[in-house]
């Protein structure tokens, strides 16, 4: 069977390559995209936390629903805000957007 | 056990032993005898879809009054299998600046999205891909990769239309996804299951009876998702030449086409597993699992036979009045009725089986009374907003 | 080795090259349709794990809604349908040592820790895994609060969003 | 419910109902005075309650209801507060219940309650009357007050003070109902404050009340100081009474109890109007009727005997202190019974009758006749109470005839009065009851036994005493009868008085009630071997009230007191009525005499000794000289000297060190880091989230290494 390590390396690998997306993307909606694999790599966590603990404990898998929520609205208000932003200043190059710098 | 009774399992279990004879590990024999499984269903749904364009070319000629094919073969039976050939010789077009992986890619899972349906649908008791308890949201998850493909379509196609009809199959799905969900929640609470084979089972009075108004309201979501007229907006030919299939030639569009049509006919037969009793027919499904399925594929044609007709006399819709129709009307519709029937299933949890059916019934007509009037008044105000002239339709007309 | 592992090795492999090319492709469509693929194999893990329904909300939510989101605003977002010059920040490198510390750090923790190496339990017969996550979010004593607190942020969201992106006329 | 627990719920509805009314109903007058009503009816029922229990008990002196509470932590002690029930607080929970409750439905009446409101009434004054238009003719009707609410919240909370008082079982909590008291008697007493007179006597009661208040306080420091409690039962353990009597103290070589006894019947002084702090009370008829009969008669007044009556046991322990009480007391009685007889205003001869009453008790104290002081104390709230009532009941018809007449006539003299039998009856025989009753009318009145019991056992060692009640009673029963006569005997004098008429139900119910009172209340204390009808009812209240001291005299028999007593009560009674029999106008009354009339001048001597200098040191001394001329001279002075620091302060260190140093050069130098810190903040987030990361990583590396390694 496998082991519980196989899924939290995979995991955190998976969260570290969404972390060098974060911090390295140029472009807004890469960054984001680089948020939903992070998320992904918590989730995974989560489930197989779940399923290697307490199986009647459903908590893992709660939480796994309650970070799809979370998500999702993550995603949509980010989007917007990406999309406004664009309307507003024709880019979606983070650096580009540092109005708030001395 | 004999074949009658079980065909699969028997099948199964007789490969199995030739494979053990064989000496192939445990494993590697069940893999193999799901994927013989696979492509064995895979096919005969193939061959369907190949009837259905027949089908489908017939019933569009009686509809606008013309003979349709009937050179080849009988009734010109033989015209789908000509298509095919057709479509096989003719150039493969990729057009310039399309992105050649998507642009391949997209078909094939357009297609795959229709065949990936049928891995839960029950053709009868013991025939089924796999009978997962959450067949609803399933059909919901391939609905969206099927969406997938018309973008990845629209998008790599490098063509402006292509790209529109993209745009809008994603606000249609995106809108109606929604209503579908809530009515595919109704034969769920009252099935008190999400497996597509306990839905059937359950249904000893068909769901048809208990919540007409979810399945018109799944019937018209189903139509939207699957972008047929009225709801055609991803390719209407008149607005933007073909939508996004605009660029696809040869046997990449038959692949869109024949996605398309094994589309409609499995939202029939979804149609028919949620609210038509599956294949059940007043026990003739006792008799065999060929003839279950026999029914299921009947009454599957009858939903599809149902969107065809809705297909062909109903004008193309304007699209911000199509998602408009969506969350302003479809969906506040389709919660109420999931509240309703929620209260009253729990209501009528112990009465008898006879109450609880004229309950349903009545909750539903109830609300299809109160959709009716406001229907009434907003198309009143309409008109008079429209034509202040015109006057307003009375009741019963 | 047997086929479950197998499986897992390959997903694996599948998830963590898409998620690579996720971060690095040039093309932002592409890197969409990449993170599709990183999340299938997500779901599919979920699969593994015996969590079937997490496995197809993953692809209902993910791939159904945000992923497609995700190829929506790109869209809306460009000037021409083609992505030039580098799409990484000149300090990539940068960020790219701290990711590698941060999977690091990780690792090293874990391979401290001594139930890392724990196999899974049996699964009783008869477990209803949906059935109980159902009872859980809605169980008074369990989940239901953050279940209502959830549907509130949604609601939330969606009003915020339609709000932000609101072209005012 | 245990009868301690309702002890101390009895005076809680009329505190409630003060809160309530002033709170939220004021502007509802039916709703203020049911819920006061209803307190004080709450308060009767429990007062009740508890009297019958009382009665109940055997030896209640011995084990009286009591229970406390720990209210003040002193620094080993506690101070505790509780209440206590012997025979002397059942006794005073009845006749106050009684009264307080007549008073009470008298006032609704009294305040013309169901009256429409008054044309031209404001607030702070007597109501005016209103015009009303009936059957064609308009004709004047007494309007109802405008402060209506305002006064039943102030009588619940007088009453809410009265019950305290009583069933305190402490001097502290005594203390506290006595001031409540004080204030609600100034708050009623300038109850229309828009009169001057009503204003300045409110203050003047106040005023006077507080000079007794101020030693009885220090009394009760003193108390306090010397026992270390202030609870009655423990203050009456024999051992620490015998302490008290032994230690001597500076003043006047008088022992510490001796003293104590002194400084807390100052306060007596002043709260039951006694000689020289008398002259509160008769200005306090300026409040409303109600009033004068519950506090000024019924109640407060008696609230200062009561207390004296409690601390007997310590103030009998000095002789000095005895007779320094019994002379206070005689002296007052014959004093204010003279000035009596010459008033004109119907309500001040009542109110110096009560003076002089009130100084019949304490000289019965002063004679240690203390069972005699009780009862009297007990008889007197009831007739004096039903007088006063019935007095208002007069003024009140009185003001029936003025508003009838048009013709402004002073509704109090009484010499406008007259023939007023015929005009209200029950006013009259009510009238009549109380009046015989003070007088002492043999036999029949309650009066009567209770000073002839007070006569009786001043009779054998108090000649003095004895011979100055005498003369009181004497004068009392005369200018009663004077009274009387002038009031409801012979013919009307004015059209007002021919035009007055009878009062609503609800002022006669309570004066017949009373009037029962008046006379029944009598029987509970014949002395047992009184010639005739002796021993045929029980001297209960004898053995009642007596049990609270230890041994119980039942004074032995003699006939020359009770003689006394007959013929100065019905010799008063008599010359009264051949001396007014035919009188028609002040003219022709031989007692107007100036220095009657003028209450022996007391308050102009007052005036002149104390009030005139101590406005001049005030006015001229204090405010001219010292607080003009030296402090504020010094004031200027030292805020010249200290602007001129301050300016000097400024200049030299202020300006340069602070501000030019602290102020501007930290701003400058943060000017200056925050201009070179700038460029840091690139506005790019991921440089920031790089950056904090990073130093996270490294932290947490650290961390783990210090925690793990070491």
């Amino acid at each position: 069977m496998i082991p519980l390590s196989w899924f939290l390396i995979l995991s955190a690998g998976l969260f570290s390559i969404g972390l060098f997306g974060v911090l390295s993307r140029k472009n807004a909606i890469a960054i984001l995209l680089g948020v939903e694999l992070m998320l992904n790599a918590v989730n995974i966590n989560l489930v197989s936390f779940w399923r290697y603990g307490n199986i009647a404990d459903m908590a893992g898998q709660v939480f796994a629903i309650i970070v799809f929520a979370v998500a999702a609205a993550e995603v949509a208000v980010g989007l917007a805000l990406v999309i406004s932003v664009y309307r507003q200043r024709r880019t979606v190059i983070a650096d580009d957007l540092d109005m708030m710098k001395w | 056990m004999n074949l009658w009774a079980d065909p699969v399992n028997l099948a199964a279990r007789w490969m199995a032993g030739l494979l053990d004879g064989w000496g192939t590990p445990a494993w590697l024999s069940t893999l193999l005898i799901q994927l013989v499984g696979v492509v064995l269903l895979v096919s005969v749904m193939m061959v369907v879809d190949i009837l259905l364009v027949w089908v489908e070319r017939k019933v569009v000629a009686r509809f606008q009054d013309r003979l349709g094919p009937n050179r080849l073969g009988p009734f010109g039976i033989i015209q789908p299998f000509a298509d095919i050939i057709k479509l096989l010789i003719k150039e493969d077009i990729t057009p310039h600046g399309a992105d050649r992986v998507i642009y391949n890619l997209a078909p094939i899972l357009s297609l795959m999205s229709v065949l990936l349906l049928w891995a839960i649908v029950p053709l009868a008791p013991v025939i089924f891909g796999v009978d997962l308890n959450v067949g609803a949201l399933y059909i919901i998850a391939t609905g969206a990769i099927g969406t997938l493909a018309i973008i990845m379509a629209g998008w790599a196609s490098n063509n402006k239309y292509a790209l529109i009809g993209a745009f809008r199959q994603v606000a249609v799905l995106v809108s109606f996804e929604v209503p579908m969900i809530a009515t595919m929640l109704i034969p769920t609470i009252l099935a008190g299951s999400m497996g597509m084979n306990a839905i059937i089972q359950a249904q000893d009075v068909w769901y048809v009876v208990l919540a007409p108004l979810a399945a018109i309201i799944f019937m018209i979501a189903a139509i939207a998702e699957l972008g047929r007229s009225p709801f055609d907006l991803n390719e209407a030919e008149s607005e933007i030449v073909a939508g996004f299939h605009i660029e696809y030639t040869g046997m990449k569009f038959g692949l869109f086409y024949a996605g398309e049509l094994l589309h409609a006919f499995t939202f029939g037969g979804f149609w028919a597993i949620l609210f038509f009793g599956g294949y059940r027919l007043f026990g003739l499904e006792q008799l065999g699992p060929l003839v279950a399925a026999v029914i299921l594929l009947g009454k599957a044609l009858f939903g599809y036979w149902i969107i065809m007709w809705v297909r062909y006399t109903m004008m193309r819709v304007r699209i911000d009045r199509m998602l408009a129709f969506s969350w302003k009307f479809l969906t506040p519709l389709a919660f109420a009725l999931l509240l309703a029937t929620a209260l009253v299933n729990t209501l009528l949890r112990d009465a008898s089986a006879l109450i609880h059916a004229g309950g349903m019934l009545l909750t539903n007509v109830v609300a299809g009374a109160i959709v009716v009037q406001i229907l009434r008044r907003f198309g009143n105000r309409e008109r008079a907003r429209i034509r202040p002239s015109a006057r307003s339709v009375p009741a019963g007309q | 080795m047997n086929g479950t592992q197998l499986v897992f090795l390959g997903v694996g492999a599948v998830i963590l090259i898409s998620a690579l090319l996720v971060v690095t492709t040039r093309n932002l469509i592409h890197a969409a349709l990449w993170l599709i693929v990183t999340l299938f194999g997500v779901a599919i893990l979920y699969a593994l794990l015996n969590a079937g329904f997490l496995a197809v909300v993953q692809v209902v939510i993910y791939i159904g809604a945000i992923a497609i989101l995700f190829i929506f605003a790109v869209m809306l977002t460009r000037k021409e349908l083609r992505d030039r010059g580098p799409q990484l920040n000149p300090a990539w490198w940068l960020s790219a040592i701290v990711a590698a510390l941060t999977f690091g750090g990780l690792v090293w923790m874990l391979q401290g820790w001594s139930g890392l190496t724990r196999s899974a339990g049996e699964i009783p017969p008869g477990f209803d895994a949906v059935g109980a996550l159902g009872n859980a979010l809605i169980a008074p004593n369990a989940f239901v609060l953050p279940f209502e607190v959830a549907s509130v942020l949604l609601l939330a969201a969606l009003i915020g969003a339609v709000y932000v992106a609101f072209t005012r006329k | 419910m245990t009868t301690e627990t309702l002890i101390w719920l009895i005076p809680l509805p009329p505190l409630l109902a003060f809160f309530l009314i002033i709170l939220l109903t004021n502007r509802n007058k039916t709703l203020s005075h049911t819920i006061a009503l209803g307190a004080v009816l709450a308060a009767w029922v429990g007062a009740m309650v508890v009297f019958v229990r009382a009665l109940g008990i055997q030896e209640l002196a011995n084990e009286p209801f009591a229970s406390a509470v720990k209210w003040i932590p002193t620094a080993d002690t506690w101070l505790k507060v509780g209440v206590l029930v012997d025979p002397l607080a059942a006794i005073g929970l009845f006749f106050v219940a009684w009264t307080v409750l007549m008073i009470f439905v008298y006032s609704v009446g009294y305040h013309n309650f169901g009256q429409p409101p008054g044309d031209h009434d404001v607030p702070g004054l007597p109501p005016h009357g209103a015009m009303i238009e009936c059957g064609g003719h308009k004709h004047m009707v007494p309007s109802v007050e405008p402060m209506y609410s305002r006064f039943f919240a102030f009588i619940s909370l007088f009453a809410f003070g009265m019950f305290t008082l009583v069933i305190s079982d402490n001097l502290l909590t005594l203390f506290v109902g006595w001031e409540i008291m004080g204030l609600c008697s100034y708050l009623l007493i300038g109850f229309w404050y828009a009169k001057p007179s009503a204003r300045d006597a409110g203050v003047k009661a106040f005023m006077t009340t507080r000079v007794g208040d101020v030693f009885m306080l220090l009394g009760i420091a003193f108390v306090y100081s010397a026992t270390g409690t202030l609870s009655f039962h423990e203050i009456f353990e024999p051992q620490v009474l015998h302490t008290l009597a032994s230690v001597p103290t500076p003043i006047l070589g008088l022992s510490a109890a001796g003293l104590i006894g002194l400084l807390l019947f100052i306060g007596t002084i002043g709260k039951s109007a006694q000689f020289p702090l008398h002259v509160w009370l008769p200005d306090a008829m300026e409040g409303p009727t109600p009033v004068s009969a519950m506090i000024h008669a019924a109640t407060m007044v008696s609230a200062g005997v009561f207390m004296v009556v409690r601390i007997f046991p310590l103030l009998s322990l000095d002789p000095r202190t005895m007779a320094v009480v019994g002379f206070v007391g005689a002296f007052t009685a014959l004093f204010a019974a003279t000035i009596a007889v010459a008033q004109n205003d119907i309500k001040r001869v009542l109110a110096y009758s009560t003076i002089s009453q009130l100084g019949y008790m304490i000289a019965a104290l002063g004679a240690g006749a203390y069972v005699a002081a009780a009862f009297h104390l007990v008889t007197h709230a009831f007739f004096k109470a039903l007088l006063f009532l019935g007095s208002g009941s007069v003024i009140h018809g009185m003001e029936h005839g003025v508003l009838h007449t048009g013709k402004h006539t002073d509704a109090q003299d009484m010499f406008n009065m007259g023939g007023l039998r015929r005009k209200m009856p029950i006013t009259y025989w009510t009238f009549l009851i109380g009046g015989l009753a003070l007088s002492g009318f043999p036999l029949v009145t309650a009066g009567f036994w209770s000073k002839d019991e007070i006569l009786a056992s001043t009779f054998g060692g108090h000649m003095a005493v004895f011979v100055t009640l005498a003369i009181a009673a004497f004068l009392t029963a005369f200018y009663t009868m004077r009274q009387i006569t002038l009031t409801f005997l012979g013919d009307p004098r004015t059209d007002a008085a021919a035009h007055a008429q009878e009062s609503v139900w609800t002022m006669t119910l309570p004066l017949v009630v009373l009037s029962v009172f008046a006379v029944g209340i009598g029987w509970v204390g014949i002395p047992a071997h009184f010639p005739g009808i002796g021993g045929i009812v029980p001297n209960w209240f004898h053995h009642f009230a007596g049990s609270m001291l230890g041994e119980l005299h039942e004074v032995e028999f003699n006939w020359i007191p009770l003689a006394t007593s007959l013929v100065v009560a019905l010799g008063g009674l008599l010359v009264g009525w051949l001396a007014y029999r035919n009188v028609k106008s002040p003219a022709q009354d031989a007692l107007q005499i100036p220095i009657l009339k003028h209450k022996w001048y007391i308050d102009e001597i007052y005036s002149a000794l104390l009030i005139k200098p101590s406005i001049w040191i005030a006015e001229t001394l204090v405010y001219q000289i010292m607080d003009k001329g030296l402090i504020d001279g010094f004031l200027h002075l030292f805020g010249k000297g200290t602007a001129a620091i301050g300016s000097g302060l400024r200049n030299i260190i202020d300006k340069p060190v602070i501000n030019g140093f602290f102020g501007d050069g930290t701003a400058n130098a943060v000017q200056g880091v925050g201009r070179n810190l700038r460029p840091m903040q690139t506005g790019r987030i991921q440089q920031y989230m790089v950056v904090s990361l990073l130093i996270m990583l490294v932290l947490a590396g650290l961390a783990y290494f210090m925690l793990m390694k070491v």
